[in-house]
Formats: structure tokens, sequence, C-alpha cells
């Protein structure tokens, strides 16, 4: 009959207007300077490098692959190579970015760039209160500014973090084995040409004939 | 005492005029009073918009504005300096004396309004004979300045924001005018103050207020729903309807202008639940005869926040109305419902005292109530869905 | 004279005559809104007290509106390219003036006549909306049955004359 | 010059220009502002002869008014809703071009 739903929603309306008062839980609003929510453990906003150790220039895992760049939808990413190699963390020496730009204010914190990376060396901040009030460079991040310790992605994004240290321990102790392995057999190819010089020689010469004929019946 | 503090404004008017040369003193009282009234009902128009932002915030479970001062109460000083440092923008092809003239006109007709509200024990502005028939004819004008507005705005959207709002509060002005009647034709005057008399006594402490009368009830609601569709609040409040029609009528409005609008709609409606006060809640009659002794004026501006925080309540809780829905409801359900209040006021009136005039008008109402919503309102059934495809 | 009426007069005057010499139409409709609301206050300063309210409530209200609304709804709202007034505008002027005149002569010659010429005004009669609702109800109640007829039948005659008909009764 | 010619004359000024009004101007709206014009005036000049007249409390000038108002607004709706009709099939409010009977 007409007139019930209208008293319903004026006594709907009225609960809250008088529970608001007495239970302060009815309130969801948060006072967001004062008051703030604890950003959830898989809160992006924008990337920044991680660096091993304490000098961050030469800690960076970057090596300047560009796949992220050439990744980026928006294209905020800009690395220049570098010219000479420094050791990474294996002791490998690698390429390092001479120059990484992000531009904050075109990044739309997909994480894409995160996801193709293959050394890990990229990974997304929580830190979003980045307003500056200049316009033009402001919000132009060059490595220094990107560059951020492997603790603070560890108190950023612990779970993750610790994945990725135990894949790249993991990694490391790998190429660590590989490497004695081969420092071994190289020890050993050492120790045996001290006796047969010669046979040696005539084997590579064998190995380029015999895959040429099966090329031409393929065409 | 107490008369003292009941008569405190018209003791103080009298006092300050008596220093003047005797022929000035009337004009001049009469000027206290507009300024008196211009003073105070914006102020309590600040009061209504810093409630029904805090109130509308409390009923959907947030906090309202609580930045601007404690507890955010210098929240409508801020607003009002916002809107007046705004930049006002004329539209380029807009119709600049008409596009000014419109909330000018509309603030000075809705306080001419105030100049018969009996707001204390003698502290009617004027007293008119015709006073509830002055009300009415100036309220009739506001609707010019809502076409104004949107007329002269040259935009589609304002336009068609005026001429629904227009459609809207003369469809409403009909049903107000008739559920005044029966008061009227009750206490036999039009004068306000006649009318608040009528209903000042007491019988054993309750109030002989026309509210607490079958036909009174059904009065004061019907005219509380057409009041708000008149002062386009809440559930009719489509005319400005944000989502499609942007602003309604005032669209081009910017700056002090709007400002001007939002005080006049606020004013206006203000001036609406004054009436309604007048009319059925006893002006400034006091609710218990035990509570005579506070001052009158006092009861009257308490009834009139009464009523904005109602206003406030229903526009927290009802969607709005459509335009067909609205019109349907003016002319199918308010309108003959009002008109049969005026029967029952009657029949109420020539029945003479005792319980049987109580159940037969109450049954004659609700009655009439039940057959309304079930016939009038009936939506009719929509077809099977008719689909056209491009060919 | 006083010099109230002279300003009232003066407003209403004013407010017709824009009514009748503007181009946009709209404006035409806001100036007789004015005129209107000079001569409710004319009726005022008659001690008509109903009479200047109901003047209100029903020009400016009502009438007002809804030539505001033919104007709108006949597209008339942009002032016309071509002249405002009709083929030969010398002739209304010239005939309205004619009639000025001979109604100017006439008050004036008549003035002389009157049979109160000296006398004081007359006090200004209270008149109640009581006394004017015993005269409608008492002495005047054929023409109030009359009028309500009367309206009912422009009201239903309005809404056909204006209604959309339906396509099939084209 | 006592305040009834006064009155009297600003009534036949109203007049006039409403009678010149209805009988310049060509759109069809323009030609009822003209008539609610007269209309208006020959009110003013009932109340200013019901006020002046010599019995103020027979109330005669007034009522007749009061109807006047009344009939005047019942003719202004038809009078506008012919308009509107007329607008809708010869597609003009221009008076002169409505010279045609076809319905």
């Amino acid at each position: 009959m007409l007139g019930e739903g209208i008293l319903k929603g004026l006594g709907e309306t009225a609960r809250n207007f008088a529970g608001s008062f007495v239970s302060a839980d009815r309130l969801t609003t948060v006072q967001y300077p004062e008051e703030r929510i604890a950003p959830i453990e898989a809160t992006r906003d924008f990337p920044f490098l991680v660096y091993d150790g304490a000098d961050w220039e030469a800690g960076l895992r970057c090596v300047a692959c560009q796949i992220c760049e050439k990744e980026c939808p928006p294209k905020c990413i800009y690395i220049v190579k570098s010219t000479d190699k420094k050791p990474d963390a294996l002791g490998k020496p690698q390429i390092y970015p001479a120059r990484f730009d992000i531009d904050i204010s075109v990044c739309m914190s997909c994480q894409i760039c995160v996801e193709v990376c293959p050394f890990e060396a990229i990974k997304m901040d929580t830190e979003f209160e980045l307003s500056t009030t200049d316009r033009f460079g402001g919000l132009l991040y060059d490595k220094k500014e990107l560059a951020k310790s492997n603790e603070h992605f560890h108190k950023v994004h612990p779970t993750e973090a610790a994945e990725v240290d135990a894949r790249l321990a993991e990694e490391k102790s790998k190429a660590e084995a590989k490497a004695k392995a081969a420092a071994a057999a190289a020890a050993a190819k050492a120790a045996v040409p001290a006796t047969p010089p010669k046979p040696a020689a005539p084997t590579p010469a064998a190995t380029p004939i015999a895959p040429a004929p099966a090329e031409e019946k393929k065409p | 005492m107490i008369e003292k503090a009941d008569q405190i404004f018209v003791l103080l008017g009298h006092w300050l005029v008596s220093f003047l040369p005797v022929w000035l003193q009337q004009p001049v009282l009469v000027l206290l009073g507009v300024v008196c009234i211009i003073v105070t009902f914006p102020a309590l128009f600040a009061i209504t918009v810093l409630l029904e932002r805090k109130g509308l915030g409390r009923m959907q479970n947030r906090y309202g504005p609580n930045r601007v001062g404690p507890y955010g109460i210098f929240q409508p000083v801020a607003d009002g300096i916002k809107s007046l440092t705004k930049e006002d923008i004329v539209p380029l092809n807009a119709d600049a004396v008409v596009h000014f003239l419109a909330p000018v006109f509309l603030v000075v007709v809705v306080f001419m309004g105030y100049a018969i509200l009996p707001i204390g024990r003698n502290m009617t502005l004027v007293n008119l004979d015709a006073g509830i028939l002055f009300f009415f004819a100036i309220g009739a004008s506001t609707e010019l300045s809502v076409f104004m507005a949107g007329w002269s705005s040259r935009n589609k959207y304002s336009l068609l924001g005026a001429m629904r709002a227009v459609a809207q509060m003369i469809s409403y002005e009909v049903p107000l005018l008739m559920s005044s009647l029966a008061v009227i034709m009750m206490t036999g005057s039009l004068s306000p103050n006649r009318i608040v008399d009528a209903q000042n006594q007491y019988t054993f402490g309750l109030p002989h207020w026309y509210v607490f009368t079958p036909w009174g009830l059904a009065g004061f609601i019907l005219f509380a729903v057409a009041g708000t569709a008149e002062t386009n609040r809440s559930p009719f409040d489509l005319p400005e309807g944000e989502s499609e029609l942007v602003a309604g009528y005032f669209t081009e409005y910017s700056g002090f202008k709007f400002a001007l609008f939002f005080l006049g709609e606020y004013v206006g409606m203000m001036g609406i639940a004054g009436l309604g006060a007048t009319l059925f809640l006893g002006g400034y009659s006091a609710p218990l005869e035990v509570l005579g002794f506070v001052p009158s004026w006092f009861w009257f501006i308490a009834k009139v926040m009464v009523a904005m925080c109602f206003f406030i309540w229903v526009r927290g809780t009802l969607p709005r109305l459509r335009q067909d829905q609205l019109m349907n409801f003016a002319w199918k359900f308010v309108l003959p419902l009002t008109l049969l209040n005026l029967f029952d006021a009657a029949l109420w009136r020539f029945m003479g005292p005792g319980l049987l005039r109580w159940f037969v008008c109450s049954a004659i109402l609700l009655v009439a109530y039940v057959a309304l919503a079930r016939i009038g309102m009936t939506r009719e059934k929509f077809g099977p869905r008719s689909y056209r495809y491009a060919e | 004279m006083s010099l109230v009426f002279y300003i009232l007069a003066a407003l209403t005057v004013a407010g017709a005559l824009a009514a009748v010499l503007l181009k946009n139409t709209v404006h035409c409709a806001l100036a007789l809104t004015a005129a209107f609301a000079g001569l409710a206050l004319l009726f005022l300063s008659l001690d008509a007290q109903f009479a200047g309210f109901a003047q209100i409530l029903v020009y400016i209200g009502a009438v007002a509106i809804l030539v505001v609304f033919a104007i709108l709804l006949t597209r008339d709202s942009e002032t016309p390219k071509d002249t405002v007034y009709g083929p030969r505008p010398l002739i209304g002027l010239v005939a309205a003036a004619g009639i000025f005149a001979v109604l100017g002569w006439a008050v004036l010659r008549s003035a002389a006549a009157l049979p109160h010429e000296n006398a004081s005004p007359a006090a200004a009669p209270n008149v109640t909306v009581m006394d004017i609702g015993n005269a409608l109800m008492g002495r005047y109640v054929l023409p109030l049955e009359i009028v309500a007829l009367l309206l009912t039948a422009a009201l239903i005659g309005a809404v056909i004359v204006a209604m959309h008909e339906k396509e099939g009764a084209r | 010059m006592n305040p009834l010619t006064g009155y009297l004359l600003v009534a036949a000024l109203l007049f006039s220009i409403g009678l010149a009004g209805a009988l310049t101007r060509r759109n069809a709206i323009l030609v009822l502002i003209g008539i609610e014009l007269m209309l208006n005036a020959a009110n003013l000049n009932l109340i200013a002869f019901w006020r002046y007249g010599p019995h103020p409390e027979a109330l005669t000038g007034m009522m007749f008014a009061i109807f006047s108002i009344a009939v005047a607004a019942a003719e202004a709706a038809v009078g506008l809703g012919l308009v509107i009709n007329i607008h809708r099939h010869a597609h003009t409010t221009n008076l002169d071009q409505m010279n045609r009977m076809k319905g």
C-alpha cells in the first residue's frame, strides 16, 4: 500500500543516523592525513630499481637489457646502456644502465616491467604521495632516485622479496656449482694435455663436414 | 519577567524607535523588522546547510564536513566565501539583463513571503487581513524567476530544467492551496494571527493545534508533500537532477548568483515550513501548557528547524521521482485527497463535539487513502518488450 | 496626488509600453509581468487588498507563465528577422491615440461634474475578507456559480483545443 | 486634480497602449498581451470607481474586478490554446499568414 516503503526507508536512515552517534564501527570514514589504512601486501604504485649491498651504484641488479623499456605500455622508461661493464652479483661483468629514467607522471602502475624483468631488477614500490610543485622535471625520476635497497624491497613486499631472494640464492649456488664443475673440468683438462697434445687437434676438423650434407637434402 | 523575555524584540524595537520623531517611528519600526528578518533567516540558512551536510553524512554512515572549524561548524562560512570569490561566468549569448534579474527577483520575492508569518506574539511584520492569500500570491511568482533563469541562459539543459520546474511548481501549487484552505475554512479567517490564536488554547495541557485532528493531520501531511515539491526539494528535485540535467535552471550560474539561488531555495523552504507551522502546528504556541514560559518566538524557530530536519531526513531517504510519476502523483493522488480533506473538515465542523466525529472523519480519510493508493497509483503493466532492429 | 501613486503609475505604464514595443517576445512577456505587478500595487494603493493579491496570484502567477509557455511552444522566443509590426502600424497607433484623446477628454471634463469633487475622499473602507466572503456567498452567489462553470468549461476547452491529436485523427 | 481622475487617466492610458499593441503587432501572442492589458485597464477603472464612489461598503466594484480577473484568466487560457493549435497546423503565429480557412 502506498507509503509503507517510505516509512521503512525513513526508519532505515533514522537508524543509521542515530547509530552513527552510538556505535563507532558504523562510521567507515578514515580521516586520511591523520589516520591511514596500512597498504595491503600487493599494493603497487611506482617502480623502483633494487640494488644489493651497500653501494647503490655498484649493487644495481639492472643490466640495461631494455626489455622493460620495450614492454612498457605508456613508454615511460628511458634507458641508455653503459659503454663499460661492471661485475654483477655473480661476479660476471655485465653492462649497467648509464641512465635509467622513469616518468612517474606517465607511469600507470601496471607492473608489466616487473613481470618481464629477467633479472628481478625492478619492483613496485608502495609510496604514492609523490606530488611536487615542479611541473617539468619534478616527476621524472633518474637512476639515483629510483634505486632502493633490497632491504626496502623486503620491507615493502616481504613474501615476494623472500621468494626472489631464495631464487637468486639458488641460482647463485647453481652458478657456483657449475663454475666449480667447470673449474674442475678445466683443471682436469689442463692435467690431460700434459701427455698427448696431437689427438686433440684433428677431431674439430671432422665435425663440420658431417652436418653439411644434411642441409643439401632438406631444401 | 516571562512576559519581557517573550516580548524582548518588540520592546527593543519600540525603545530604539522612541528616539526618533513621531512621524518617523512607524516606518523605522517596520524597517527594523525587515532588517531582523533579513538577518535571522540567512543565519538559519547557514545552520540548515550545515545540518543538511552533516545530517546526510550521518545517514550515510560517514561524518560530514569536519575540517573547517571544530566539528565543521564554519563550513557554511567557507562555502559563503567560496561562492563570493568564485568568478561569475555569464554565457556569451545569454540574455544579460534577464540572467541577472532572475536570482534577484527570486530572493526578493521569497523574502517578501515572510512579511505575514507570525514569528512571535505580536511580532508579525505586517498584519494583513488576507495574509495567507498574499503568501500564495508570492509563492506563485517564484515560478517566474525560475523560468527567467532557465530561459535566459540560452542552454538546452537549463531551459528543460526550467520547464520541468515550472510545470512541477504549478501542479503542486494547487494542492498546497487546497490543503491550507481546510485550515482557513475552520478558523474562518485568512489572517495568520487569527489562525494562530485559534490554535493557542489548551485543554488539560494539550494545545488545540489543528494537526491533532484527523483532517488536520491529513492536511499537514499533504501540505508537507506539496511544500516539498513547491520548493523543488528531495524526492521532487527533478529540475536539478544532477544526473541528467546538470543543474537544471541554474546551470549557467556561478559565483554569487548561484549562492543567491541557493539562498532563495533554502529561505523559500523555511518560508513554506513557517507557513506550515503557522497553519497546522500553532505558529508560536508552546507544545505543552507547562512550557508556556519559553518565549514564543523560540517555538516558531524551533518548529521551522524541526521541519528543516524533516526535509533533510526525507532527502536522505527517498529516491528522485520521474517527471510522469511526479505529475501522476500530484493530479491523481494529492489533489483528490486534499479536496476530500476539505469535505472532511466541513463534516468535522458540523458533527458537533464527541467521539463519533473522530471515527467518521478518520475513516473517510483512511478509506480514501487506501482506495486512491490502490486505484490511482497503479503502474500500467508494461506489455511484452518490443525490439526494433536497424534494417 | 501622492508620490506613491505617481511612481506606481509610471511603473505600470512603462511596463505596458515595454510589453507592446519590445522586439523580443519573451522580453515583452516579462515587461507584461512588470505591468501586472504595477497594477497589483495600484489596487493595493486603492485599498482593494483582496483584488490586489488576486491579481498577483492569477496574473503574475498563472497568466504570465501561460503567455511565456505559449511563446516557447511556438518557437518565437528568438527575435524575428523582419519587422515586428503589422503591415500598416500607423493606423493602429492613430486609432489608439484617438481613443486615448476621447477618454482623456471625457475624464478631465467629467472631473468637475463628479458629485463629491470637493469633499475629502471617503475614508478608506476597511474591507475584510469576511465581507468579501459574505458578499460572494450572499449577493453574488449566482455570478460565482456561473464563473465556476465558465472556468471549468474554459479549462476543458483549452485542453481540448491545444491537445495533440492522435495521429489517426488527423 | 483629485485622485480619482489620476487613476482614470492611468487606466485610459493603459487601455490605449493595449489597443495599440493589439492593432499593430503581427504576433498572435502579443495581440493577446494587448488584450490582457486592456482588460486590466478596465479592472483598474472598476476598482478606482469603487474606492472613490459613494458606497464603498457595497463592494460592487471590487466584486466586478474579481470576477473580471477570473474571466480574463479563462480567456487567456483558451486564447493561448487556440494560438498553439493554429501554430501546430499553420506553423506560424504571424497573423498575416493565417489567411487560409482550410483546416
